[in-house]
């Protein structure tokens, strides 16, 4: 059963992977680029992770390694901690302005 | 004794730790005791140390203290060189630096900051005879970088005055220019050597052809940090300016020791520099401009100090010329006689300056002959021998110089150099004139003041003055005496340069020439300042007077401040300002009426860019990425 | 590795020991754990073992640099006594954080897997960006955590995308294996691979803050507590530094030629707007944080010459840079302590007389970091430029001794106002615990000066 | 299936298309065919119930989202189970493998307890 659904991943090339991967990370990157909501950026920096994961999975796949799924575990838990982390830090943020919006916090600068 | 060598700098460090720790507990007398006390130790294994070289019992001898580094291919020991050479300069820095110690007992005697200042002056002490010391070029720059920090420390140890700040920094900013020089050629010397001990390096050099670039690039390098510390043009602006120290500072480090490490560090590579014969030139024009333009300067300065100080960088100016045409131990010659006058002079002027209350204007003194005897008598032997009259001192170094100089490119340099020689005089006898002859122009309560000062500044005034007027006598030319004693005791350290130059001696016909016609000028001299100055008792002008252009622009210091201001420190404060706001750009409006019309494009066009401070910075961000994955691709 | 296990148990411990209400107990414990600590890792000098299935490797280097990391960590905490002593609402998470972020840095120095670079820098990151933001009510303090989180990690991203990538090249997460990999292939590898290499590079850059990764760093630095700040700027760098050199040596040190060029321009860009920058703060944190950045840039010369040298270089550089900056940080939260002044350098107006020890020690920071002789940041930089010319990169040191020329003009600021410049009168009794960091390092800043020979015969 | 073409993706297409269609259908055609007729009662969010007051939007307890990260955070712990669980068979022999799982749901305990202790579910 196994050795079958990675039988029918690796019909298809790895350049597809590869290319979906870079175009999803891109996207993350287009994504913290050009939004101004703190959550929402944010969610596009956890879409890069995904990318990431999304390839290495591919990749591990391909090599039969199960060393790059394990990696993947990791990746989760520690994105998982990072949401944590990065979400109390927006509600710390939000109750002392009022607001998500990356723009108003410029007071520290030059 | 030669192997307890290391005592020397070290009884230094121990009375600057002492006096450091102990600020608090410390009576005045005490410190100074402790600090005169240490310098004399040092001068006293000098001595013995200097005897054994004499008697030729002493040999060249390296001790290594410890293992600095040892790594890999870096081996870099904390060793000290002690030979004729350095053994030279130890004495004039123990010597003069004890005399000088003990002048400042009485000098300072009212500062509240007496114990400090005792501390940096063993501090400086210390790292100048590490500096000498050193058997590699990184002890040296150790040393050279003390000296500096210790001169940056003492000219603003008055530092409730601004300007002496701005004085203090100023040095510093101009040694470390000259410091990028001296660590860069370091690293030139290591790359090229594998090492940087001076035996290793010398006898490497000596595998290479006369004129080799890489000797050239070295040479020049080095040369750039001896600029900075030894006050050449165009480095030479922080040492008046440096005035602004307690005056046996001046004496010591500007006058005596520090400046002179810049000679020091040339006369060492000797070996380097006589192989890179360009490097020779741009040292021989350097010191010769720096000669003149210094003595032309000196001429109009009324700062007792500041003239002294201008009369420095010339008299440095003219050992470089020395070390130019190869003439090592002329070089050296002229460092000690120099030490024993130009500190003497200093001290002087300190003895009128505390008489004086402080003031240092030429122009308000006038007639204290009759109230500082000593100094009268020290100064005026102190001003003959800086002139060049026979048989004081600074004749035969300087005149050995002069001699040198015939032949090389059609005799301009005797030429300059003699002029040069001619101004020395002139300044000097005219503020020696103003000083002390005609009649007292400063207030009544000054004149109530007038003392002569007490027996820890007059004494070593003396001993001081007797050196000038005798120091002569280590080198006699050729035509007096067989013997040039001098020259003899540093042949070992300039054997390979003697081999390399062709035979520097001057015929004996231009060395009685030289002597004749400087006795001449020198009595016609003497003769038109005490004419001008004394009996038409002429006083130069106060500041805000219309003078001739020419005149106005020397007295102004060529205006080479305010251009140094343009060129220099203007671009770096722009460039600090633009960086700061192109990069942080939410301060556009602060400072947009500051900055050029660039920024102001800049930061509009930047500002249309970016949407928030996270923002911008994330896209600086990407962009870099992007720059770099491109940069890869098409390269 | 024990030392990794151990101060997990001393983080447990830490939480618990808060929870429980024995906050006096806290510091002296965790001195204590982490002096035992140093002692225990002492003991794998030389034993060069690969823990479980080679994810670490404690060679050397990783122990000598752990080492740096604990003796740093500890004069931090020395500080904090005092420092946390008004609000003890959540000293055990501030030290128990704190504790972890230490282990993340110890994975950086000590990873021979991928995995375990990653994981360590994700511990230290995100532990980081929670104490940068712990002064809960501060505007400044939130702004700094967010901004510190929100670039942390997209760096993340683009350091995990590399790693990927890199696996996806060569199959395995292992240092050796990659570089097995890079000298069988050495003439094919694909471009995923080198694609891999600068990712991983841009995501390292971002930690050490180098041009143009480096918008974080002045911001947080100041909007942070000071303490946090001294932490950040010290223990982040070494690990991140030899994290850096760590993976550059082992794995790329045969392709110099794909990455060297890149990481010569950025050294060039970190150097000069660091320095020029620094040139014109009054603020005191933001002037150490552009200072950091023009330290980072000389550092990366040790990267570019990658030598098995360049570990010493980098070893004695954090050291005797971190040292100074706790010095000088030490002074700075001393002043605030006495009376609550803003972070201007014009605090320090008047030092010398107000507290001549302090002024003094200071001093020797300052010229430490400046690179004056005989302090340890001369001859740390004198290595560094020695080590990078023999590598064949003349060029950059000039530019770096140039560099280093500019940068005295602004450490010398400092020195000024504490000697030249009238300030407040009053004078500044210093809390023991100060007094003892500033002569450590004071005493250690000399010593590396004077005696590094201790240090790299060592090694 | 020893190759999969991209042809045999062709029903999957169809089925998008249906599904898509069916929506785009079902909405305009809707909106042409129904009367639009606008009352106050009819424009109410319930047209029949109590009457809305306020906006909806309002930023709710902070307990909530603590509850939920914390819920997420030991959620995500479990799958490291995951590939223990997998080989289990595989390792029965080796002697730490059991306690390596016990030491891993420990440290976790650990953090529960702490989270007790500090109060952080304590809803009031």
């Amino acid at each position: 059963m196994t050795d079958q659904i990675t039988h029918i991943a690796k019909t298809i090339p790895i350049e597809h992977y590869i290319y979906l991967s870079a175009i999803l990370f891109s996207i993350g990157v287009l994504g913290v680029l050009i939004r101004r909501n703190a959550i929402i950026i944010f969610m596009s920096i956890e879409l890069m992770l995904n990318a990431a994961t999304l390839l290495l999975t591919a990749f591990s796949t391909y090599r039969s390694d199960a060393a790059g799924q394990v990696f993947v575990f990791f990746i989760m838990v520690v994105a998982a901690a990072e949401v944590a982390v990065g979400l109390a830090i927006i509600v710390m943020i939000f109750r002392n302005i009022k607001s998500i919006d990356i723009n108003l916090l410029n007071k520290l600068k030059w | 004794m030669i192997q307890n060598a290391w005592l020397i700098p070290l009884l230094p460090l121990i009375g600057f730790l002492i006096l450091g720790l102990g600020n608090k507990f410390l009576t005045k007398s005490l410190s100074g005791i402790i600090a005169s006390g240490t310098v004399l130790g040092s001068f006293i294994i000098a001595v013995t140390i200097f005897l054994g070289f004499l008697s030729g019992e002493n040999k060249a001898t390296t001790i290594n203290l410890f293992d600095w580094i040892n790594s890999g291919t870096l081996h870099i020991s904390f060793s000290f060189l002690i030979d004729q050479l350095s053994m030279l300069m130890v004495l004039i820095i123990t010597g003069v630096g004890f005399l000088i110690h003990v002048y400042s007992i009485g000098y300072m005697s009212h500062d509240e900051g007496f114990t400090r200042f005792f501390a940096y002056l063993n501090l400086f002490v210390f790292s100048m005879l590490l500096l000498v010391l050193g058997s590699n070029y990184v002890i040296m720059f150790i040393g050279w970088e003390g000296v500096g920090l210790c001169s940056y420390l003492l000219i603003g140890f008055w530092f409730k005055n601004q300007d002496y700040n701005d004085a203090a920094k100023k040095a510093f900013i101009m040694n470390r220019i000259g410091d990028l020089g001296f660590l860069l050629g370091i690293f030139l010397i290591y790359m090229t050597f594998g090492s940087v001990n001076y035996a290793e390096v010398f006898e490497g050099a000596k595998g290479f052809a006369s004129g080799d670039s890489v000797l050239v690039v070295i040479t020049l390098l080095l040369f750039i940090g001896a600029m900075g510390k030894s006050a050449q043009i165009p480095l030479y602006t922080w040492l008046p300016d440096a005035m602004a120290g307690p005056t046996p500072v001046s004496a010591l480090i500007h006058a005596a020791t520090m400046v002179t490490a810049g000679i020091y560090m040339i006369a060492r590579s000797n070996v380097l520099y006589t192989l890179a014969p360009i490097t020779q030139t741009i040292v021989l024009f350097v010191g010769l401009f720096t000669a003149f333009v210094a003595a032309t300067i000196g001429l109009f300065q009324n700062d007792i100090k500041k003239v002294l100080a201008y009369s420095t960088v010339s008299q440095l100016g003219y050992m470089f010329v020395a070390l130019g045409v190869g003439g090592y131990s002329s070089a050296m010659f002229h460092l000690t006689t120099h030490a024993f006058f130009k500190a003497l002079l200093f001290l002087g002027a300190g003895s009128v300056i505390h008489a004086m209350s402080g003031e240092q204007d030429i122009r308000k003194m006038g007639g204290l002959k009759k109230y500082l005897p000593i100094t009268y008598i020290t100064f005026l032997l102190g001003t003959l021998a800086i002139s060049g009259v026979p048989p004081f001192a600074g004749f035969f170094s300087k005149d050995e110089i002069l001699a040198l100089t015939i032949g090389p490119f059609s005799n301009i340099i005797f030429i300059v150099l003699s002029f040069t020689s001619v101004l020395t005089a002139i300044y000097m006898f005219r503020v020696f004139f103003l000083t002390f002859h005609s009649t007292f122009r400063g207030t009544e309560e000054q004149k109530h003041h007038l003392h002569e000062s007490p027996a820890t500044i007059t004494i070593p005034l003396v001993i001081l003055a007797i050196l000038s007027t005798v120091g002569g006598f280590l080198g006699m030319p050729r035509i007096m005496s067989e013997h040039h004693f001098l020259s003899q005791y540093l042949a070992p350290i300039f054997e390979f340069s003697d081999l390399k130059s062709e035979a520097k001696a001057p015929s004996e016909f231009a060395e009685y020439t030289i002597i004749i016609v400087a006795v001449v000028v020198l009595a016609l001299i003497v003769l038109w300042a005490m004419n001008r100055y004394i009996k038409k008792a002429s006083v130069p002008p106060a500041d805000d007077k219309q003078t001739p252009a020419l005149r106005n622009l020397i007295y102004n210091k060529y205006y080479i401040d305010e251009l140094y201001d343009a060129i220099i420190v203007a671009p770096i404060n722009w460039f600090g300002k633009q960086f700061n706001n192109i990069i942080e750009i939410q301060m556009i409006d602060g400072f947009v009426n500051s900055i050029g019309k660039t920024v102001i494009w800049g930061g509009k066009t930047l500002r249309l860019v970016q949407t928030g401070a996270i923002g911008f910075y994330i896209f600086v961000m990407v962009a870099g990425i992007i720059a770099i994955l491109l940069y890869n691709f098409i390269r | 590795m024990k030392a990794i296990i151990i101060l997990s148990a001393l983080g447990l411990a830490t939480m618990f020991v808060g929870v429980y209400n024995f906050k006096k107990a806290l510091l002296p414990m965790i001195l204590l754990g982490l002096l035992a600590v140093i002692g225990i890792n002492t003991m794998e000098w030389n034993t060069n073992i690969h823990y479980y299935n080679d994810m670490l490797y404690f060679d050397n280097w990783a122990v000598s640099f752990t080492n740096l990391i604990l003796a740093v960590s500890i004069l931090v905490f020395l500080l904090s006594g005092q420092y946390f002593k008004k609000n003890t609402d959540h000293l055990e998470d501030n030290y128990s954080i704190i504790i972890f972020t230490i282990i993340g840095a110890i994975l950086m120095v000590s990873y021979s897997n991928l995995a375990m670079l990653f994981i360590g820098i994700e511990t230290l990151s995100i532990s980081l960006y929670i104490l940068a933001g712990s002064k809960k009510t501060s505007l400044a303090s939130n702004e700094a955590s967010l901004k510190y989180f929100l670039m942390g990690s997209f760096a993340t991203g683009f350091l995990l995308f590399g790693i990927v990538l890199l696996y996806g090249a060569s199959g395995t997460f292992h240092l050796h294996g990659i570089k097995d990999y890079v000298i069988e292939n050495h003439a094919s590898l694909p471009t995923i691979f080198y694609v891999g290499i600068l990712l991983m590079m841009v995501g390292l850059a971002f930690k050490i803050s180098i041009v143009p990764f480096h918008f974080w760093t002045a911001d947080v630095y100041e909007g942070s507590p000071t303490l946090i700040t001294a932490f950040m700027a010290t223990v982040v760098k070494i690990a991140g530094f030899a994290a850096f050199l760590r993976l550059f040596f082992t794995c790329f040190s045969s392709i110099t030629e794909h990455f060297v060029p890149i990481l010569c321009i950025l050294a060039v860009l970190t150097m000069f707007l660091g320095n020029i920058t620094a040139v014109y703060q009054n603020n005191f944190k933001r002037m150490l944080a552009f200072s950091s950045i023009s330290h980072a840039g000389y550092m990366l010369l040790a990267i570019i010459a990658l030598k098995e040298s360049s570990f010493i270089a980098i070893l004695l550089y954090t050291a005797a840079y971190s040292v100074a900056t706790i010095t000088a940080f030490a002074v700075l939260l001393m002043i605030k302590a006495a009376h609550q002044e803003n972070d201007s350098i014009d605090t320090f107006n008047g030092l010398a007389k107000r507290s001549p020890f302090m002024a003094f020690t200071l001093t020797i920071a300052m010229l430490s970091l400046a690179g004056i002789p005989i302090t340890g940041g001369f001859f740390a930089k004198y290595y560094l430029f020695a080590n990078t010319i023999s590598a064949g990169y003349t060029w950059l040191v000039v530019l770096a001794v140039f560099n280093s020329a500019i940068g005295v003009y602004y450490y010398f600021k400092v020195i000024i106002a504490a000697y030249f410049k009238e300030g407040s009168e009053e004078k500044l009794s210093i809390f023991p615990a100060y007094q003892l960091v500033l002569i450590i390092t004071a005493i250690a800043t000399l010593l590396l000066g004077i005696l590094p020979g201790l240090i790299t015969e060592m090694m | 299936m020893a190759t999969a073409n991209p042809i045999d993706y062709l029903p999957i297409i169809i089925q998008f298309i249906v599904a898509i269609g069916f929506v785009i259908f079902g909405m305009i055609g809707s909106h042409l065919l129904g009367p639009k007729k606008h009352s106050k009662v009819k424009d109410d969010s319930f047209e029949c119930g109590i009457e809305a007051q306020g906006n909806a939007r309002l930023p709710f307890n902070v307990k909530y989202f603590l509850t939920a990260i914390l819920f997420v955070l030991f959620d995500v712990e479990v799958i490291f189970m995951y590939p223990w669980a997998v080989n289990f068979r595989d390792n029965l022999g080796n002697g730490t493998w059991f306690w390596e799982m016990i030491l891993f749901v420990v440290f976790l305990m650990l953090g529960f307890l702490y989270i007790i202790k500090k109060g952080a579910l304590d809803w009031d």
